[in-house]
């Protein structure tokens, strides 16, 4: 094997391997501290894995995009919960009154259009004014979520629509309706990162941005188009999440930004851009979920999961520099 | 044979109430060799909440104890476990009344109810102090969107008029019954307002960032008033400084939420709304009551 | 291809961004409401902001030098709650130096992580923003933590006395500022901060030890957070554990409001001072208007964003950016 | 041939950066099927003439003409759809990427749906890879290909439309022979094929092998063109320089002290091995080489930066270890560094708190900065230097270039060392200064110092040095001293070829 081959290996099968050994962890330990007779790794709860990691891993998917194009966004919570306002207010508003259900697809489009707004107006923002994306969105974290808050005051926002709920509870083909958005969201932004020019830019404006721009490759329109779909995606997230739960409170998906990040840096995403994987991602998204899921199998409390989460995340970033080490003849700065 | 209850609560370690729920839950259910419990922390998220309960189902338990981090969100994950034929009962704060078919019962303190005993202790102190004609109030709410706050602050409001109908509430701002939060929202109540003779909070938590910022602004004469008694907010009233509160244990709450679970479980009858008593307690009968371990 | 003129009044608006937005606020606030510039309540804010004042200090270190720290407001909650614990543990006296400590050693873990093993700043930080936080409910249980005797204790000192009629918080946000202030503007040390955040590689050349650096800034925004934390404990003599929750990004607005670039190399304590009154007053002045503080966050996204823009524009000689 | 319209013309281009007029009303023209080189010295506006001909730079006067057409390049895309290639002289690739998307960067072949056509894009990349000869395919990822293989893929860019002219900057220089042979057939190829070639190098028997004219820039002045058939390197040199290379300039011999530094059998990975030589107080030591021949590299183990893997330092005849940066300058090291924005300044800091960083532990009144001192130390710098700044106050990153690298020198200077080493010192220095630098070099050798100058500008070695010392490949060639030096062996030297052969 050539060197490098290995290490090359155990970085992008890391989250993956990560995965195995959680599983194994949890199964075993769950056999001695869990009260369930059910095994952790009974198939209806690993299909609960999949549906419970749909909120956060839509939105990671399009943070993955984010990332790798060389940028970041932190207001992705914000985005949330404003699209989920708007969804479950709009099928109240009294211009639809006479639609019956006929609503739905309505208030799904308008929460959709509020996510791709906010998306393009970072996006044209980080473009137009070369102020990093790190400030842009770190500023429009806070505006997003005073926008929350100006809409309802600090009341949450709900709307109970039972044929709504039923959609989002529905199993079809044995996954779950969330299941299947976060499957599908998948597939299509990995084909978009694998198969389409616009991915393929993206990749080489966050590897070498001069590069692309040599090359002539539009930047700024590829990033907004990202910060778009980003947008897209935290508000999909809301739109399957909220149709099932049907209230909002205005502080909802805060801290989600910090999830997200999370789970793209343990799925392998470099935070300097140009390198990163869709399929990775949503290793780092499971492995995160299994986690939560684990350690409330077994029994652990509260500080255990902070803690345990916090740590978890400082030592893959350290392993992963340990296997990114250049020889000893590297320049010391 | 053993009884397999969960509980999905709401924030644990956010303040010590919900932390001392917590701990006599565990040690309830201990010390009953029939009940093994399954203890999950939200930790303020809803969609935690719901995956909580969805393990929960597919673990098969026997009942399912829930303290809802917003009172309609979890109404669907409620009705799937009423779906999936395991009873659920809800604790502390209420689910909305859509949900109300999907529960078997819910254990926890009357909210609305304290909250009209909240406006009593105040009008009658303000007729004490013979002010009960001009007084001016501020209320510090819980949690928005928590049944539990909402209901405090609905019953409070909808009893002050009837009993002290001159007695203006001037403003209400929500503490997230977060105790620095209140602090921060008093201190702006006192720049914006020359004359403020009482406040309502929703828990002696907030109750006690208030009066700290009230006491950092030199302000003396305010009428404290807050609900659920915690140790803080009986030590202030031994100082003298805050009047009163309604005394609401977790330890009770515990208690009242784990048998009632076990009730629903042997076939026992319990009632819909299950409340514990909650009774007043102010400057003058506190030696009656014990101060909160919490 | 110069520079686009930043000579005359405008251009000295331009690069003074900040100080003429903070007198445009004043202005309006004052029109708005009288009560606004009442020494009274200016004294009110200025003690309301020196807890999030005393954090930035130490976070504006932090990003000369070229890093991040999300982790300051679970590390104060770790401080608060740790020092109300020890104080009716071992007494006022032993249970300072002792939180300082503790704290201290978490800003050397950050420090060395960062510094030492070059782990990216963004993520060490949020990893022990979650860590510190299960670090504090382990410690206190997840309890309220009160001191016992309220009334009795000189702890109180530091969060609710005055000296010379201005209250000790105000007295030490601007001790630390100044000292601080002076390290930073003064001493080798300061200079070699501005030189790592600036352009570390020619740090390096020049000799300077980055990693030691690095690692100072975080002793000291961890010595900051101790400060915090010992005055919102000192100033309600009891505390939540969740009590500095969400404070890091405020913290962090109020640096990038003073002027200090994230890349780095620059910023003063001067200007993360006037960017702490700048998010003190907007809040207490829409609060005085009547506006909700969800309309600040609002308004601070506008001024952070206009702010920046200005700083880059200046920077690069034009106000558009030149990404195609 | 003259018959023929021109397949590009540039006309009276003028391009100022802040400080630098780098192109000073300049014309050009590329016949189709011609190979036209370049010529000029560092920083004399070869790079940016093309890059303004390649869309990445606006001119402030003058126009571009394709085919007799006027045209306004506004972006890299643009120029490339005139059919005009870039291949620039650094690599400007995405390390992450495959070679295939790397040479079609920004116009990867098209499906529908946006999709990218990868059977299209991997069959004509490995079409245009087999007649490079290469021996890695289209999937490859670029960041594992040698620097080497990495050229190769910024060449193969040039193949992928039907180019009307193609831009070469620089490519040879990292490439070695074999590769050379197979990059001067491409050339030929598209020669045939009616494309006209522009060609930077500084290699003049490549110059004299490929190409059919000259042209020379002089400090960004168009200076001529020649016909390369009926020329020769003397008079291309005196173009390009402005007089004929006296190498007998260096007379001012004076006494050398002490071997200040002896390096023994110095190894550092792949980057340089068995490397000896020592240095006296008194002397200056040039070295020379291309591009990646380990000139720096040394430069940047002897101050501390790289754990050498083999070998000795011997300071004042005493063996040592360099631990670091702060190391080294205690132990009376300096280095002016290659890359001045990148390693020698911040350029977000004032004049004089770059030129006193390395000694501001040592600047002290109590616990504070002696800013006195510091003044004291830049205005005596400045004067010396002739640095032009409105003040200490001005940011570095505001001054001109030559005036940026004259901080570096002060900086370096004024710590007083035993050893100074002094990487590329001249880069984007005008001809004024660049003679006033040299002179500060030999005038620091007379008062004792050692001097390393390591220069990829051969006039400036032949200047300054009293010994050159030539490499290739990470190797030492040969040291030659000032007397037996001509610029032919120098030249065959650093291309690797060994002494004895030729003699
Ligand atoms: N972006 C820039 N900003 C400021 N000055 C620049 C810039 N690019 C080039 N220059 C200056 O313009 C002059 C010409 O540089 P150019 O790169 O064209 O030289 P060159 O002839 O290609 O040299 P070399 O042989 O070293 O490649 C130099 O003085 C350089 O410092
Ligand atoms: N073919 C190349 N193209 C672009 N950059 C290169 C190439 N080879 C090396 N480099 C980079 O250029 C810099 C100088 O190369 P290096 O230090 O290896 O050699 P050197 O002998 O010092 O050459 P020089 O000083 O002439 O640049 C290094 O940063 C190196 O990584
Ligand atoms: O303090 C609060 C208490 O009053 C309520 O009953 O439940 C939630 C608690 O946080
Ligand atoms: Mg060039
Ligand atoms: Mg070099």
């Amino acid at each position: 094997m050539e060197p490098g081959t290995l290490s090359t290996f155990l970085k992008r099968g890391a989250i993956w391997g990560f995965i195995v050994v959680e599983l194994l962890f949890f199964s075993i330990a769950g056999e001695y501290l869990s009260l369930s007779n059910k095994a952790f790794m009974d198939l209806d709860n690993m299909l609960l894995l999949f549906k419970q990691s749909a909120p956060i891993g839509i939105i990671a998917i399009g943070m993955t995009i984010i990332m790798v194009n060389g940028n970041i966004d932190l207001s992705v919570g914000a985005t949330f919960a404003l699209s989920a306002i708007v969804l479950l207010n709009s099928m109240t508003w009294p211009v639809f009154a006479g639609l019956g259900d006929g609503v739905i697809p309505i208030a799904w489009a308008l929460a959709l259009v509020t996510g791709i707004l906010l998306g393009a107006l970072n996006g044209l923002i980080v473009w137009k004014t070369g102020v990093d994306a790190f400030i842009v969105t770190l500023g429009s974290m806070l505006g997003y979520r005073g926008l929350v808050f100006m809409y309802n005051g600090e009341q949450p926002t709900s709307h109970l629509n039972w044929t709504l709920v039923d959609f989002a509870e529905a199993q079809f083909m044995g996954l779950h309706t969330a299941t299947w958005f976060l499957l599908v969201v998948t597939a299509v932004i990995w084909f978009v990162m694998n198969r389409t020019v616009h991915g393929r830019n993206a990749y080489a404006i966050g590897d070498n941005r001069t590069a692309a721009i040599n090359a002539g490759i539009r930047v700024g329109p590829h990033m907004m188009i990202n910060f778009m779909i980003i947008g897209f995606l935290a508000s999909l997230s809301a739109v399957v999440f909220y149709s099932e739960s049907g209230s909002v409170n205005p502080n909802d998906g805060e801290l989600y930004e910090l999830w997200v990040i999370t789970a793209v840096v343990l799925g392998g995403t470099k935070l300097t851009g140009g390198a990163g994987s869709v399929l990775s991602t949503l290793g780092g998204v499971l492995a995160i979920q299994l986690l939560r899921k684990g350690l409330g199998h077994i029994g652990a409390d509260t500080e255990t999961v902070n803690l345990v989460i916090g740590l978890i995340l400082i030592a893959v970033l350290f392993l992963d520099r340990q296997l990114n080490l250049k020889g000893r003849e590297a320049l010391r700065i | 044979e053993s009884m397999k209850i969960g509980i999905t609560q709401n924030n644990v370690g956010v303040d010590s109430y919900q932390t001392t729920y917590e701990k006599a839950f565990i040690a309830a259910s201990d010390a009953n060799s029939n009940v093994e419990a399954v203890v999950l922390d939200a930790g303020g998220d809803v969609a935690r909440q719901i995956a909580q309960m969805e393990d929960l189902i597919q673990q098969e338990v026997d009942a399912i104890i829930i303290w809802p981090t917003n009172g309609e969100a979890v109404i669907p994950a409620v009705r799937k476990a009423h779906k999936a034929g395991i009873p659920v009962i809800v604790t502390n704060s209420n689910i909305a009344e859509q949900g109300f078919d999907f529960v078997k019962s819910f254990s926890g303190p009357d909210n609305i109810t304290q909250g009209s005993r909240s406006a009593e202790i105040m009008c009658d102190k303000f007729k004490d102090m013979g002010i009960e004609n001009e007084a001016k109030i501020v209320q510090i709410s819980g949690q928005p969107g928590y049944t539990t706050a909402i209901e405090r602050a609905k019953g409070f409001e909808d009893r002050l008029p009837e009993v002290c109908p001159n007695v203006t509430l001037v403003e209400t701002q929500p503490g997230d019954w977060n105790r620095e939060k209140s602090q921060k929202v008093m201190e702006a109540f006192l720049v914006k307002y020359d004359d403020i003779d009482g406040v309502y909070s929703g828990d002696d938590n907030m109750g006690v960032g208030a009066l700290n910022a009230a006491k950092a602004a030199g302000r003396e004469g305010i009428i404290f008033v807050g609900a659920t008694n915690f140790s803080v907010g009986y030590e202030a009233m031994e100082r003298g400084e805050y009047w009163g509160s309604i005394y609401q244990s977790p330890v009770d709450d515990a208690e009242a939420a784990l048998k009632t679970a076990i009730d629903v479980l042997s076939g026992t009858e319990v009632p819909f709304l299950n409340y514990f008593d909650t009774p007043k307690i102010t400057q003058d009968n506190m030696a009656e009551y014990s101060k909160p371990v919490f | 291809m110069r520079p686009f003129n930043l000579s005359g009044i405008g251009g000295f608006l331009a690069k003074q961004g900040i100080l003429v937005a903070f007198a445009l606020f004043i202005i309006g606030f004052t029109i708005a409401n009288e009560r606004f510039l009442a020494p009274d309540n200016i004294m009110g804010v200025v003690r309301s902001s020196a807890i999030l004042g005393v954090m930035a200090l130490g976070v504006t270190f932090v990003v000369i030098s070229g890093n991040l720290d999300l982790s300051v407001g679970s590390m104060m909650s770790f401080a608060t709650i740790v020092v109300l614990d020890l104080h009716d543990q071992i007494g006022p006296a032993l249970a300072i130096p002792s939180m300082y400590a503790m704290v201290l050693c978490l800003g050397a873990f950050i420090g060395f992580l960062v510094g030492y093993l070059k782990l990216n700043s963004l993520i060490v930080t949020l990893g022990m923003l979650s860590a510190i936080h299960g670090l504090t409910l382990t410690y206190s249980g997840g309890k309220n933590m009160d001191i016992a005797d309220k009334e009795g204790t000189w702890f109180s000192m530091f969060g609710q006395s005055d000296a010379l009629g201005i209250p000790i918080p105000i007295l030490l946000f601007a001790l630390v500022a100044s000292v601080l202030g002076i390290v930073l503007a003064k001493t080798p040390f300061g200079r070699k901060v501005y030189a790592v955040g600036g352009n570390g590689t020619a740090a390096t050349f020049s000799g300077i030890q980055r990693a030691r650096v690095v690692f100072t800034c975080y002793l000291m925004s961890a010595f900051c957070v101790a400060t915090a934390g010992l005055i919102q404990a000192s100033r309600s003599l009891g505390s939540q554990n969740t009590v500095g929750q969400g404070l890091e990004l405020e913290v962090l607005a109020a640096v990038i409001l003073g002027g200090a670039s994230l890349l780095g190399g620059s910023g003063t304590i001067f200007k993360t001072v006037i960017g702490v009154l700048i998010l003190g007053f907007i809040q207490n002045g829409l609060l005085l208007v009547g506006l909700q503080f969800y309309v600040q966050y609002v308004v601070t996204w506008i001024i952070i964003i206009l702010a920046v823009w200005l700083d880059v524009a200046a920077k690069r000689g034009k106000l558009w950016s030149p990404i195609a | 041939m003259s018959s023929q319209t021109p397949a590009l013309r540039l006309e009276g281009i003028v391009k100022t950066f802040p400080g630098v007029r780098a192109l000073d009303n300049v014309s050009f023209d590329v016949m189709p099927g011609e190979v036209h080189a370049l010529m000029g010295e560092n920083g004399a506006g070869k790079s940016t003439l093309m890059k303004v001909l390649g869309g990445i730079y606006q001119p402030d006067e003058g126009r571009i003409v394709v085919n007799e057409q006027p045209v306004v390049m506004t972006s890299p895309l643009q120029a490339k759809s005139k059919g005009i290639m870039f291949i620039h002289q650094e690599l400007s690739l995405a390390e992450e990427l495959s070679v295939a998307e790397n040479i079609y960067l920004g116009e990867l072949p098209k499906k529908s749906f946006g999709r990218v056509d990868w059977q299209k894009l991997y069959s004509e990349t490995n079409e245009i890879l087999g007649r490079l000869k290469v021996g890695f395919d289209a999937k490859t990822k670029v960041g594992d290909l040698s620097i080497a293989n990495q050229q190769m893929v910024e060449i193969a860019r040039a193949l992928t439309v039907e180019a009307k002219a193609v831009i070469f900057d620089e490519p040879t220089a990292s490439l070695t022979d074999a590769e050379k042979v197979v990059l001067f057939d491409v050339i030929g190829d598209l020669k045939t094929h009616g494309v006209g070639i522009i060609y930077i190098s500084h290699r003049m028997e490549e110059i004299f092998r490929i190409t059919d004219r000259i042209s020379v820039l002089r400090d960004g002045q168009y200076r001529g063109t020649l016909e390369t058939p009926e020329t020769d390197e003397e008079e291309v040199t005196q173009l390009m320089i402005g007089r004929k290379l006296d190498l007998s300039r260096n007379v001012s011999h004076h006494e050398l002290g002490d071997v200040a530094l002896e390096v023994r059998g110095l190894e550092c990975g792949k980057l340089f091995h068995n490397v000896s030589f020592s240095v006296c107080r008194g002397e200056v030591v040039g070295f020379y080489g291309l591009v990646g021949a380990g000139r720096t590299e040394i430069a940047e183990t002897l101050f501390g930066l790289r754990d050498p893997t083999a070998g000795q330092i011997l300071l004042d005849g005493q063996e040592t270890t360099i631990h670091s940066p702060a190391d080294a300058i205690e132990k009376g090291i300096s280095l002016v560094p290659e890359d001045r924005k990148g390693q020698g300044l911040v350029l977000g800091m004032n004049c004089r708190d770059n030129m006193t960083l390395p000694q501001v532990n040592d600047l002290k009144a109590g616990p504070f900065v002696a800013e006195g001192a510091e003044i004291a130390i830049f205005d005596q710098y400045r004067d010396r230097l002739d640095i032009r700044t409105p003040g200490w106050k001005q940011l570095v990153g505001n001054l001109s270039g030559g005036n940026q690298q004259k901080i570096v020198i002060g900086k370096w200077l004024s710590m007083h060392p035993n050893i100074l080493i002094v990487d590329e010192p001249t880069r984007g220095i005008d001809v004024g200064s660049k003679s006033e630098i040299h002179n500060l070099i030999r005038e620091l050798a007379s008062q004792g110092y050692a001097v390393i100058v390591i220069s990829s500008e051969m006039p400036e070695v032949l200047h300054v040095s009293d010994r050159i010392i030539a490499m290739f490949n990470g190797e030492i060639i040969r040291t030659f001293t000032s007397d037996e030096v001509t610029e032919d062996n120098l030249i065959q030297a650093i291309s690797g070829i060994i002494p004895e052969k030729v003699a």
